[in-house]
């Protein structure tokens, strides 16, 4: 990582679109790509042909079933005659688009850029789109041990649950706060009013993991327009600043190494914080969007984030600190647990969630502090990656 | 407003290019053409020096899904920034020019690799990137079929024939001759060229590029890093890059747009205003031998009325005022997958740094690189480079 | 001597059953022509851009796209391939042809068979659809195109 | 209400399975190359050997094993072998298979930090492997009694072995 991060052009947000999060939908992945993008032109006020660059982002091919997909998809991502480049890092995609979008910007190459997620599940309908997980796993290590991908989350999660004492009765709490949260969200595929026990008594499938820990699988995608500083001017009195990005990767071998702590998070978020000219991100991050596909995730990720002290996001939850009228409220959106995990899809919707609040337009989810300042993250590949960027008013 | 950083190629190393690769990892690969790189671009350190690394791969080509997953150990990017992009290797080269110039990082390390030896159903996979409802079920034989019906469209509109295609593949072939990473390198007369059967008429044998197995790994620096790594910086003077439109049905089949587009913004950032006479030569895509002609349209270094004429009069052969692929290109390297790109960078850069052996070119400033993705996909990218 | 020895090799098989793809609405509507034997086209109501396949954004100005309109063009072929082998080389037991099939007035066009001699087949050759006594709503409704 | 308003269309499992749609079953078949490290490394398992790379700068005994320190880079060439018992850093109950299929027996998976005789770690850096754990309960998994139990390698008989991680059964847990 850079010592000094010296950079020269300012990026905006000025536009936001998603789809519906659904187990299945009727549309192509070209056709999820395009509601999401032209709800995010029609936002910001622009046209395709007012757009320089396509920046994209989708998880495994294996999912929506195309070799070469983004190639497939990209153009109702509006990749017409344009620039297109499409960035892949696992889960940690939906936020790694904005990221690269962000440099195509800031590089002066591009002026105004759209940043695109789509995720089809559901093509992979036989046996289940799980299974592609299968072939997540190193092929000699570990594929001919047989693993199914919870394996993986549960042997981190319980390992937490160790090293820092927290109970399954702590973490089924977050679940229980996103599916509410999620309640209030137009987009929510898995919305609900649950308690602790409903969690805890939910289908064990591996154990520290049941049923309801997990995210739903889905189809969706959302986008964002990013613009140069002054296009932000030009089209709008609200632009949302992208401050901070950050990204690491941690080994391969994620059995060699300790899992109770996420390193590669804290390496990403201080070249974020560092970018953003962030000292103490507790203080200064009003609200956050931590990636949760499972919900040990949230605690895990805001203890990486610094936004929790470590071993201590779970009993910040439970003192309500991260409700969306506590002080720090995360994961306002409902989340992957809440809103559903169309993989790269669900990582970019939580950069719009923060660009909706902190722009006050997030209607019935709008956090009850004043919020200037923001922060949406992902994660994934074998554990290995963290993808942040920070947003200010 | 203050200026943005030139960027510059500091450091290139490879492992490969053969027919198959059985006794080394993809991981082993890359290591070893990492730490060419590292030497080559003065002894950086990678755990000290590297701001960001990227790879450019694809899931179905390497049989694992999210392959980043196994992109940092080798390139020594543990706990360092890291990203893939699916994409050419020359796709990585524009994300990092990008953010060398956005003032994110000042160096970074770019890698690509292909074992194709190890892809058992090449036909399946290649098959599984057409549209699925429009296209896959048709279960058309010879997915080379999509491109050979582009093929014929073109040379139609050029007036091509078959002798002509065999000028450029000759000529290819003889500059292959000279190079150290061909192994499917040799001689070729016009009758053999003629002779040839058909896999998908017009293209023969002859007119598609084989595989091979590389691994190659690219520094680049800001230009004051640059300075303190290498006397001899390779320059980026501008790169662009462009998809036409997914669904092929909808694209232009006589004239390559992606490239097209991608070349009017590199030359733009580039300064170029004519590159018949601003470029000294070319290191183009040649998956296929008809697709090489239509890119040196698009580049602009001929055009739709000259480039029967071009051809013809030896204007890109290695002794023509413009040679395109004087490393023998694809049809001579074979096709190592998402590396094809970082290959004709490759080539370019060791042109323009003088280190390209009995391949040397002489009286050379400026190249133009260009790669694409294969079989039905419309994205390009091209740079120009300076030394 | 190699320090490792015996190179090992496994074989990997990325193993997902079967593949379910949703045609989308437009796309859903225009095999549902296919199936009655008729091949339609998208029509962009704001632009008016007739074009095949048809997908539920106009590729021209991008808008929403909800209708499908009858071709009245005829169709001919636009570029075409011979294929005499397989991608592993081996020969076909007979040439197939495969072209590029356009619509006067129509953007874009579709991809498949043409049934003829491969001697008698050129570009601009006035083409027709041949469908299937059986169908199902699907590219393979048409069994190929011969010259009309 | 077109698409873009809906914003999508959703399918009911029952509409889904009732539309027309395309079914594709492509083939994804490789041969892929374990390579120099690997190959030494399932050679070994073959013989009931767990070998191992070590970096003399990071003091580091990689498992499985690789050419080069991912942490200094530099090639490395020293195996050393590691010994076939461990203690548990974390265990799981998998109720499910590969498949998601409910198992008839729930599994116990751990991460396993094998000893290396003569080699300290950090217990943020260690030769560490996933297999399956056996001899426990699932209570011990639950009370996390396992953490830290000391495990051993139960291996196929000689006769059985492949040259593949399978080669060894489950690690065995020695309650002490």
């Amino acid at each position: 990582m850079k010592a000094n991060i010296y950079v020269k052009k300012r990026v905006a947000i000025v536009g936001a679109g998603m789809t519906l999060f659904r187990r299945r939908m009727l549309e192509t992945p070209q056709e999820l790509a395009w509601i999401a993008t032209r709800r995010a032109l029609d936002q910001a006020g622009l046209e395709l042909k007012d757009i320089d660059c396509v920046v994209s982002g989708s998880a495994p091919d294996a999912f929506d079933g195309v070799h070469l997909k983004g190639e497939y998809y990209s153009e109702g991502a509006g990749a017409i005659r344009k620039p297109h480049m499409r960035v892949y890092v696992g889960g940690g995609t939906g936020v790694f688009v904005a990221i690269a979008a962000w440099w195509h910007v800031a590089s002066g190459l591009c002026k105004r850029v759209l940043a695109v997620a789509e995720e089809k599940m559901s093509s992979a309908a036989d046996p289940h789109p799980q299974a592609v997980f299968r072939h997540i796993w190193d092929p000699f290590m570990e594929k001919p041990l047989n693993p199914n991908l919870i394996w993986i989350f549960a042997l981190e999660m319980h390992r937490y649950m160790h090293k820092c004492g927290v109970t399954k009765e702590d973490i089924a709490l977050v679940a229980v706060k996103n599916k509410r949260n999620a309640l209030d969200n137009p987009y929510a595929q898995a919305a609900a009013n649950i308690t602790v026990d409903d969690v805890l008594n939910s289908e064990p499938l591996v154990y520290p993991v049941n049923r309801l820990d997990i995210s739903p699988v889905s189809d969706g995608a959302a986008a964002l327009v990013m613009v140069s500083e002054e296009w932000a001017r030009r089209l709008t009195d609200t632009p949302i600043w992208v401050e901070g990005i950050g990204y690491t990767l941690d080994t391969s071998y994620w059995t060699n190494r300790e899992l109770s702590y996420p390193v590669y998070l804290k390496n990403a978020a201080e070249m974020a914080y560092k970018m953003a000219g962030i000292e103490r991100p507790m203080k200064e991050i009003d609200v956050a969007e931590p990636y949760d596909p499972f919900d040990y995730k949230e605690l895990h990720h805001l203890e990486g984030l610094g936004l929790a002290p470590r071993c201590k996001a779970a009993e910040m939850t439970k003192e309500g600190v991260t409700q969306r009228n506590g002080d720090l409220p995360v994961c306002p959106s409902g989340g992957l647990l809440g809103v559903g995990n169309p993989i790269a899809a669900a990582g970019l919707m939580k950069v719009a969630e923060i660009f909706w609040q902190l722009r006050g337009e997030a209607g019935k989810r709008q956090v009850k502090k004043s919020a200037t300042t923001g922060l949406a993250q992902a994660w994934g590949d074998l554990m290995q990656i963290g993808t942040v960027v920070i947003l200010r008013r | 407003m203050p200026s943005l950083p030139r960027v510059a190629i500091v450091g290139m190393g490879y492992e490969g290019f053969t027919t198959s690769s059985e006794h080394l990892s993809f991981r082993e690969m890359v290591f070893q053409a990492a730490v060419k790189a590292y030497e080559d671009a003065g002894g950086i350190d990678p755990r000290r020096d590297v701001d960001s690394f990227i790879s450019c791969q694809e899931d179905f080509w390497e049989g694992v899904s999210i392959s980043d997953e196994f992109a940092p150990d080798q390139l020594g990017a543990v706990l360092k920034p890291l990203y893939t992009v699916t994409g050419d290797g020359l796709h990585c080269i524009a994300n990092a020019y990008m953010m060398i110039k956005s003032g994110v990082a000042d160096v970074v390390v770019i890698e690509s690799h292909g074992k194709p030896s190890e892809i058992a159903s090449m036909r399946d996979i290649i098959w599984f990137s057409t549209d699925p409802i429009y296209i896959r079920p048709l279960k058309i034989p010879n997915p080379h079929a999509l491109q050979a019906i582009e093929a014929r469209i073109y040379m139609e509109s050029r007036k091509l024939s078959r002798e002509d295609l065999g000028l450029y593949v000759i000529q290819v072939k003889e500059n292959s001759l000279l190079s150290v990473r061909a192994p499917y390198s040799h001689r070729l007369t016009i009758d053999e060229y003629l002779s040839s059967d058909y896999i998908a008429d017009p293209l023969t044998i002859h007119d598609i590029a084989p595989y091979s197995d590389a691994a190659i790994v690219a520094v680049m620096a800001s230009e004051d890093v640059a300075r303190e790594y290498t006397d001899t910086p390779i320059w980026v003077e501008g790169i662009g890059w462009a998809t036409e439109a997914s669904t092929i049905q909808l694209r232009s089949m006589e004239e390559d747009i992606a490239t097209r587009i991608a070349s009017d913004i590199a030359y733009k950032y580039a300064g170029i205003e004519d590159p018949k006479r601003d470029i000294d030569f070319a290191e183009i895509d040649e998956r296929y031998s008809y697709k090489a002609l239509q890119v040196v349209e698009a580049l602009r270094i001929s055009s739709k009325g000259s480039i029967t004429s071009d051809l013809r009069d030896g204007f890109f052969s290695r002794s023509g005022s413009l040679p395109v692929n004087p490393s023998g290109g694809a049809l001579s390297e074979g096709l190592p997958l998402e590396a094809h790109g970082l290959a004709r960078l490759l080539s370019a850069y060791e042109q323009l740094r003088g280190i390209a052996g009995r391949a040397q070119l002489s009286d050379i400033e400026k190249a133009i690189i260009h790669s694409w993705r294969g079989i039905g996909t419309s994205s390009s990218v091209v740079a120009v480079l300076s030394r | 001597m190699s320090i490792g020895g015996k190179p090992y090799i496994r074989e990997i098989e990325m193993e997902i059953n079967a593949y379910h793809y949703t045609p989308g609405p437009i796309g859903l509507k225009w095999l549902e022509g296919l199936k009655k034997g008729s091949i339609l086209a998208a029509l962009c109501d704001r632009c008016g851009l007739k074009y095949i396949p048809p997908k539920i954004y106009c590729p021209r100005c991008f808008l929403e796209v909800t209708q499908l309109v009858e071709i009245s063009g005829k169709p001919y072929l636009a570029g075409f391939t011979v294929v005499y082998k397989d991608f592993d080389g081996n020969q076909l037991e007979e040439p197939i042809i495969v072209g590029l099939i356009k619509f006067e007035g129509i953007e874009g066009g579709l991809i498949h068979y043409i049934r003829t001699q491969p001697e008698r087949v050129f570009i601009g050759m006035k083409l027709e659809p041949v469908f299937k006594s059986e169908r199902r709503g699907s590219i393979t409704d048409i069994e190929y195109f011969r010259p009309a | 209400m077109t698409s873009y308003i809906r914003g999508g269309t959703p399918l009911s499992d029952d509409e889904f399975k009732a539309v027309i749609k395309e079914i594709d079953r492509p083939k994804a078949r490789y041969n892929m190359a374990a390579g120099i490290a690997y190959s030494r490394f399932l050679e070994g398992l073959k013989k009931g050997e767990i070998l191992g790379t070590y970096c003399p700068s990071c003091r580091l005994v990689h498992i499985p094993p690789k050419i080069y320190c991912p942490y200094c880079f530099r090639y490395i060439s020293k195996w050393v072998r590691a010994s076939d018992e461990g203690k548990v850093v974390t265990a799981v109950i998998s109720y499910l298979s590969a498949t998601l299929e409910k198992l008839e027996k729930p599994e116990i998976i751990g991460v396993i930090r094998l000893d290396v005789p003569g080699y300290r770690f950090t217990s943020y850096r260690f030769p560490g492997i996933l297999h399956r754990i056996c001899g426990a309960s699932e209570e011990d998994v639950k009370t996390q009694r396992i953490f830290d139990a000391r495990v051993k390698a139960r291996w196929l008989p000689p006769d059985k072995r492949k040259g593949s991680i399978t080669d060894i059964e489950c690690f065995e847990v020695i309650w002490g």
